[in-house]
């Protein structure tokens, strides 16, 4: 039974239940109190201080997103005493912030920025001939990611993000006092040091001090080099979340639009990554099909999501044979794009340029594997993040809003609803079990797995196909994926096929998609809206089974022959290695 | 110890010992031994102590480390109590003056004025 | 309060069986009948250690012992000592332990106005001896509260007694192991606070050198008291005898049976363990330190909840530090009554200080509450040496303020302290000269608290930092009257909007000084001198016409800057000299100034 | 040259055995860290990376803890440390002078360790002998009362 008590926000009596914070309590009546680090169910240290308010007969100030609401309390969010200590707070910020707004990938999503201007905050701690100035420490030799302390506000956001979602602890605190930074152990650079690229700290940053590696201009000169093609592929959860960029509801579909962008920009030809996670069904069904009959090693994982790839490679190498050896639909296009699609273009692999639009930062640190090319280059030329992509079509002042919708043409921009749903946790898995169990059983066999599908941590299902019993799980977010493999290592039951993601909730939540503010995180169920985005399209499309995929049987007939074929192999499918980091010498 | 009676008569037995009830001519020195102290070389002073009563054969002496009293600008310093009662606290003791305690003080009995703590600080 | 006349009678069980309550008594009804019964008290006491000689009494002051004090002694004690001021003769104790040539002690000033209840031990037995500890009614404490009482009533006798935190806060310790002993959970933590962090503060030191046991007793009782069968002594790691000896002393306690199970056979355990801090001041704040002894950065957390709620591994834990616990079982022997009529009435006892600075006896010393400031520093501490002229007491460290002249016969309390912008905090007494600048003052402690915050809340860990920016650039010569402002609006937010006490109180050393000593700030700012001589690119040293021509500075400056002939006023070329000080320092008559023309003072 | 931390099997091996008693206790981060420090003298990436390991907390972490406490050092330390107490009532009897002599002396900068790997000079927090200020230590040793002349006889015996 939920108890109620009765306080007193701004000279408004309300009633609300007794475990409300201040914070809730005045959210709930439309007063917003500002905040900076709070970030619900993350990261509630109250260090910030921007959020305090004014309680009757209580000394100082206290932070309304932490402090429970009394009976007969007395609230003041907005006085005199109040407004000063909060924006003195502020501007004790901002003198160590380095303003580049113009070019931060956080150019309209500063939660920092947003409370400047609300208080209209003076700059003045930032003279740097009458006030210390912090050193400013840049990691920025990893392939994906950058830390930026010149833009760091020490909230923590990063740190329980990392810790509580990945369940990895890459980023803390170092030193302490106004020395304090916030980093990798030692500011030791990012890709030794254990990090899978998840992007769970950047969407928790307030600011733009962790951020992807900001490639855009990579793509404006090659749009710019006349001896160049470029083909370019997006991303099934990309057309869930680009339209947040522009104003549009979380959950909205923009796909049509998102193909007219990319023609807007200048790129020539456009495929989709849809297309190859069709394709990845095939192979990696097929290797299931083979691992279950030949005896093979057993659980086996998926492969698409590259921050579980480096999950698995740096924590649990030892299970690197479960790792199916298909290359990511991101990989698998890559691939295509340089071999296949080059000849039908007539083009020499060396003038593409392919450049893919993903959701997820650690894509980029993927494409540059060296193992993902051949005779010198790589099959992917640039990843691009989804907000990187917004960011580029913004800069380039093309009316998104106003973008007339375009179906792609081409081969490689056929797909089915099987592929699309690849974006959301529980796809991949979904996707398989429509055409394996079809393969299987020799005749049809319905297409919803409904029990694989939602925001369950960790999802179990047993399916009896042709007499055997298939156990599958499906795990999403480095925190789940560590509670996994302790389940598994205690438990008798033997899995035979395990869908993991790096991010929770899938693709839709991946690290490079837009950012959701730390108020609007808590009003909607960002995953559940993007990921029905993509269920959607899945219903309305004519297949709804990979093997279906029209485009996809022409190219096993045109190139591939048949899946797991030798040439699959040689183009789709790769191998893995064992890391370790913070890898000096004793 | 499973009652206060016991307590108590270890307690008799040890404030016994301590202040040496029933000993005649016994001599407790006590030697300040906190941070302080040492850092103002207690140690020295408390081995000169205990080697120069161990070579003269001394067996109603005792010499004990005690915490900081308080006087820390005046460390190293060593209270001599006997069993007569009276207390003597000497100040700013050195390795020389503790030999030079333990044969006027405590062999003769003749209480060394100069190095009085009453003495220093006026 | 010193002077007050006290009539202790002993209380021991031993005295109690020959007549001391009867005693007592008639003492009472004599003095109602001399009509004095105001103005003296009598007090029932803990045993004298003296009982075959029983019942004793000794009358305060003077320390006069009396033994074997028969019923019909009474009346002749009262007529003659306490009212005609002349001690029975034939009553004197006159054993080996003549207490009239214990003299020597409290003879000296600096013993004589102390009264000694937490440092009770400390200089008097030996540390490493449990025995010693015994001797002196150690344990019996924790013996009669576990034979003879209930957890809820330690607690009320606690509550009794008015005990407040000694750590700082000065909140009342019954109260807060009553939270403890509410909470109902598996595991409870008991955490001995000893990690004094306040620069230029030593007392909890000197009880965990001199007096380990009486911690371990104390915590013992509290466990009791709360429920908690574990207890966790955080202690700084810059400590190392103490460690030493508090490691020893658990051990001879365990051997003794006096901890670990069934302590005098009641059914209580409790074990204790050391937890070596690792050097940060900020771990003195009781949520810190939990996350500290947890293995974490020790950044305090948001209260609520409270450790007696959700503390050390998420379990109730009651802190509190050296000095509270030191007091406890002095309470149980002597009586709440006993220890709530010493001091004043908000604060009960006695406080420990760390006297230092400019001050003749520096020094460890245990004062009732209401004790005055002049009092400590003019009559314990001996004024101030070297002819100078006092200029501020800083108590409370880092987190305290300077309190000046004006201000010096206030009662010390924990009240009184904060209500001059200070605060008690855990007794460091800095006493600060003419030669002291109260800039450079509020600056090195700034500079303390920016070394020193976890980094966690912006007010504390910017705020400070900007604060000592200004302050630098004060000192430096290139302040402005803007930057006072700056500070003090600076200030009172960091006061208001920090998450833990070290934030909260960072600001105090500066907005004390600049309460108080704002010509001083003005003279660095508007005149660009700095009148204590101490920030050198606003000091020029001059001779004054006090010079008597002894010469001494000539020779002590170590780039002979310095002209002058023998009884002739002497001259210090101001191009060549280094500011050093050595003149000022070697100068007989203080002949030798860096004060502004016309500089009044502050 | 820096002196470089001088890792052996056999402290090594110290450490895991002191990790194995830790290990059961709650709260087993602190005394593992303390015991590091005295079996190396200093905790560098290496040895976080092998606490790491035993204890399950990851190398951030402990270095955000090994950062957070002065007694800890990622850095080795010089082979005299020299610490002068700046306490209040060591600096108010003029601690400061005694400081900026030994970084004069010495040629380094406080909180550094000399290019010889010879010499690191601290400033700590009070050390509780506040009736001997200014007080400042080298090594083991304490000297009470400092001057500027004590450093220098001081500093000269030490480089002899």
């Amino acid at each position: 039974m939920t108890n109620y008590v009765h306080l007193t926000i701004d000279g408004r009596e309300i009633t609300v239940p007794s475990d409300y914070t201040v914070m809730k309590a005045a959210d709930s009546i439309g007063i917003s109190v500002p905040r900076l680090c709070f970030l619900e169910g993350i990261h509630e240290q109250s260090n910030c201080r921007v959020c305090i308010v004014k309680i009757d007969g209580q000394r100082g100030l206290k932070t309304s997103c932490s402090t429970k609401v009394a009976e007969g309390m007395v609230v003041h969010t907005d006085t005199k005493e109040v407004y000063e200590a909060v924006s003195f707070n502020l501007e004790l910020l901002a003198g160590n912030h380095k303003f580049e707004c113009w070019k931060c990938s956080r150019e309209n999503s500063c939660e920092f920025l947003d409370l400047l201007r609300r208080f209209n905050v003076d700059n003045d701690f930032s003279n740097a001939k009458l006030f210390d100035q912090k050193e400013i420490k840049m990691n920025d030799t990893s392939e994906a990611m950058l830390l930026d302390s010149s833009k760091c506000v020490l909230c923590g956001r990063c740190v329980s993000a990392c810790e509580k979602q990945s369940g990895l602890g890459i980023l803390n605190f170092s030193n302490r006092g106004s020395n304090t930074y916030i980093g990798p152990a030692q500011f030791h650079n990012l890709e030794d040091a254990g990090c899978i690229y998840c992007g769970k700290c950047i969407q928790a940053c307030p600011t733009g001090a962790i951020r992807e590696k900001d490639e855009i201009k990579l793509l404006e000169r090659a749009l710019r080099d006349t001896s160049k093609t470029i083909v370019a592929q997006v991303a099934p959860s990309v057309r869930a979340a680009l339209g947040e960029e522009f104003g549009y509801k979380i959950g909205t579909n923009v796909e049509g639009q998102m193909f007219a962008a990319m023609k807007a920009l200048g790129i020539h030809e456009i495929i989709d990554t849809n297309f190859t996670a069709d394709l990845t069904i095939l192979e990696e069904g097929t290797e299931f099909i083979n691992r279950v009959q030949n005896g093979g090693v057993l659980p086996m994982f998926t492969s698409c999501s590259p921050g579980w790839v480096n999950y698995l490679e740096l924590y649990y190498p030892e299970y690197i044979p479960n790792l199916s050896t298909c290359k990511s639909p991101q990989q698998m296009a890559g691939a295509l794009i340089k071999t296949y699609y080059a000849k039908k273009l007539n083009k020499d692999p060396k003038d593409i340029y392919s450049v893919s639009i993903m959701p997820c930062v650690a894509k980029k640190a993927e494409a540059k594997r060296p193992e993902m090319g051949r005779d010198g280059y790589q099959d992917v030329d640039l990843v691009l993040t989804t907000r990187e992509f917004a960011r580029l079509i913004r800069h380039r002042g093309i009316p998104f809003r106003d973008l007339e919708p375009i179906r792609p043409f081409g081969d490689l921009a056929n797909y089915t609803g099987a592929g699309v749903i690849f974006g959301a946790s529980g796809g991949v898995m979904e996707a398989a079990l429509r055409t394996v169990t079809e393969i299987l059983e020799g005749k049809s066999t319905p297409v919803e797995f409904s029990e694989v599908r939602g925001l369950k941590d960790i999802k179990e299902a047993t399916y009896t196909v042709s007499g055997i019993d298939v156990n599958v799980a499906v795990v999403h977010g480095g925190a789940a994926i560590k509670e996994f493999f302790k389940l598994m290592k205690t438990t008798d039951k033997q899995y035979h096929f395990v869908e993991f993601m790096g991010c929770t909730g899938g693709c839709i939540n991946g690290g490079g998609q837009p950012i959701v503010s730390a108020i609007n995180q808590e009003k909607y169920d960002v995953r559940a809206l993007r990921s029905k985005v993509l269920y959607n399209i899945d219903q309305n499309t004519e297949f709804r089974k990979s093997h279906e995929n029209p485009a996809v049987k022409m190219i096993y007939d045109e190139f591939l022959g048949k899946p797991n074929s030798h040439k699959s192999h040689e183009l789709l499918h790769t191998h893995y290695n064992k890391r370790s980091f913070y890898d000096d010498k004793i | 110890m499973k009652t206060l009676e016991e307590l108590k008569a270890l307690r008799k037995k040890s404030y016994e010992k301590m202040y040496m009830i029933g000993v005649t001519g016994g001599v407790r020195v006590q030697v300040g031994y906190g941070t302080c102290g040492i850092a103002a070389g207690a140690k020295p002073v408390y081995d000169t102590f205990v080697n120069e009563i161990k070579a003269l054969n001394l067996d109603n002496v005792e010499v004990t480390q005690v915490g900081c009293m308080g006087e820390c600008a005046f460390e190293p310093i060593v209270e001599i109590l006997e069993s007569n009662g009276s207390k003597t606290i000497y100040c700013l003791v050195t390795d020389r003056i503790a030999s030079e305690i333990v044969e006027e003080h405590i062999v003769k009995g003749n209480r060394i004025d100069k190095y009085l703590l009453s003495k220093t600080k006026r | 309060m010193l002077d007050r006349m006290h009539i202790l009678i002993c209380g021991g069980t031993e005295c109690k069986e020959t007549n001391s309550l009867k005693i007592r008594d008639k003492f009472n009804t004599e003095l109602e009948r001399l009509n004095l019964g105001k103005d003296i008290k009598t007090i029932l006491t803990g045993c004298f250690g003296l009982c075959a000689l029983g019942p004793h009494v000794v009358i305060y002051p003077g320390e006069t012992l009396y033994s074997g004090v028969k019923l019909e002694d009474v009346t002749e004690i009262v007529e003659q000592h306490i009212a005609n001021g002349k001690p029975v003769e034939r009553l004197l104790y006159k054993g080996d332990f003549n207490r009239k040539k214990f003299r020597n002690r409290s003879e000296l000033t600096f013993f004589a106005r102390q009264k000694r209840i937490a440092l009770r031990n400390c200089g008097v037995i030996n540390p490493l001896e449990i025995t010693e500890y015994i001797a002196r009614q150690g344990y019996e404490a924790l013996g009669t509260v576990l034979k003879t009482m209930t957890p809820l009533q330690v607690i009320e006798e606690v509550k009794k007694s008015g005990l407040r935190g000694r750590g700082g806060g000065g909140f009342p310790t019954g109260v807060k192991w009553e939270f403890a002993n509410r909470q109902i959970s598996d595991q409870k933590y008991v955490i001995c606070n000893a990690d004094e962090g306040d620069p230029g503060a030593f007392m909890d030191r000197a009880v965990l050198e001199g007096d380990p046991h009486s911690v371990l007793e104390a915590m013992a009782i509290c466990g009791y008291a709360i429920g908690a069968n574990t207890g966790y002594i955080y202690i700084r790691a810059e400590y190392p005898v103490a460690v030493e000896r508090l490691q020893l002393a658990i051990g001879h306690a365990e051997a003794l049976g006096l901890l670990g199970d069934n302590i005098f056979d009641s059914g209580f355990n409790f074990k204790i363990e050391l937890r070596l801090g690792a050097g940060a001041f900020v771990c003195g704040e009781e949520t810190a330190l939990i996350a500290s002894i947890e293995g974490e950065r020790g950044m305090p957390r948001n209260k609520p909840p409270f450790p007696a709620v959700k503390g050390l591994f998420g379990k109730p834990t009651n802190v509190n530090n050296v000095e509270t616990f030191a007091n406890v079982p002095v309470i149980f022997l002597k009586g709440a009554d006993w220890f709530k009529s010493i001091g004043t009435e908000k604060s009960s006892g006695t406080k420990v200080f760390a006297l230092g600075g400019k001050i003749a006896n520096t020094g460890l010393l245990e004062i009732p509450m209401g004790t005055t400031l002049r009092e400590v520093i003019y009559e314990i501490g001996g004024g101030i040496p070297n002819k100078r002229e006092f200029k501020a007491v800083q108590t409370g460290g880092p987190s305290g303020g300077c309190i000046t002249a004006a201000s010096l016969d206030t009662p010390i309390d924990f009240d009184n302290l904060i209500a001059l912008g200070s605060m008690m905090g855990s007794g460091g007494m800095i006493i600060m000269d003419e030669d002291n600048c109260m800039v450079d003052v509020a600056r090195f402690y700034l500079e303390f608290t920016v070394d020193e915050s976890c980094g966690k809340c912006t007010p504390c860990r910017e705020g400070t930092k900007r604060m000592l920016d200004i302050l630098n650039r004060i000192c430096d010569g290139q302040g402005t009257m803007e930057d006072l402002d700056v500070l003090e609006r600076l200030g009172n937010m960091i006061k208001d909007s920090s998450l833990c006490g070290l934030g909260q109180t960072a600001p105090n050393p500066v907005l004390s000084t600049l309460k108080h000593f704002r010509k001083e700030y003005e003279a660095h700012v508007i005149d660009k001198v700095c009148p204590a001589g101490v920030c050198k690119n606003l000091t020029t040293y001059v001779v004054t016409d006090e010079c008597i021509g002894c010469t001494k500075c000539a020779k002590n400056c170590p780039v002979g800057a310095i002209e002058g002939t023998v009884k002739g006023k002497h001259y210090i070329h101001p191009e060549q000299c280094i500011k050093c000080g050595a003149c000022k320092t070697a100068c007989p008559v203080n002949a030798i100034s860096t004060k502004p023309e016309n500089w009044e003072g502050v | 040259m820096r002196s470089k931390v001088n890792i052996t099997e056999e402290k090594l091996s110290e450490l895991k055995a002191a990790m194995e008693i830790h290990k059961k206790e709650p709260g087993p981060l602190m005394p593992t860290l303390h015991a590091a420090q005295k079996i190396f003298g200093c905790i560098p990436l290496p040895i976080q990376k092998i606490i790491s390991n035993e204890l399950d907390v990851s190398i951030a972490r402990i270095n955000g803890v090994v950062t957070f406490y002065g007694h800890f050092s990622v850095e080795p330390k010089g082979k005299n440390i020299v610490s002068v107490c700046l306490g209040t009532a060591c600096y108010v009897k003029g601690s400061q002078g005694i400081l900026d002599a030994f970084s004069h002396d010495l040629n380094v900068k406080v909180g550094d360790t000399t290019d010889d790997g010879m010499f690191t000079l601290e400033a700590t927090r009070c050390i509780g002998a506040c009736g001997l200020a200014p007080i400042f230590t080298v090594n083991e040793e304490v000297f009470a009362n400092g001057s500027v002349q004590l450093v220098k006889k001081v500093v000269q015996k030490l480089k002899s």
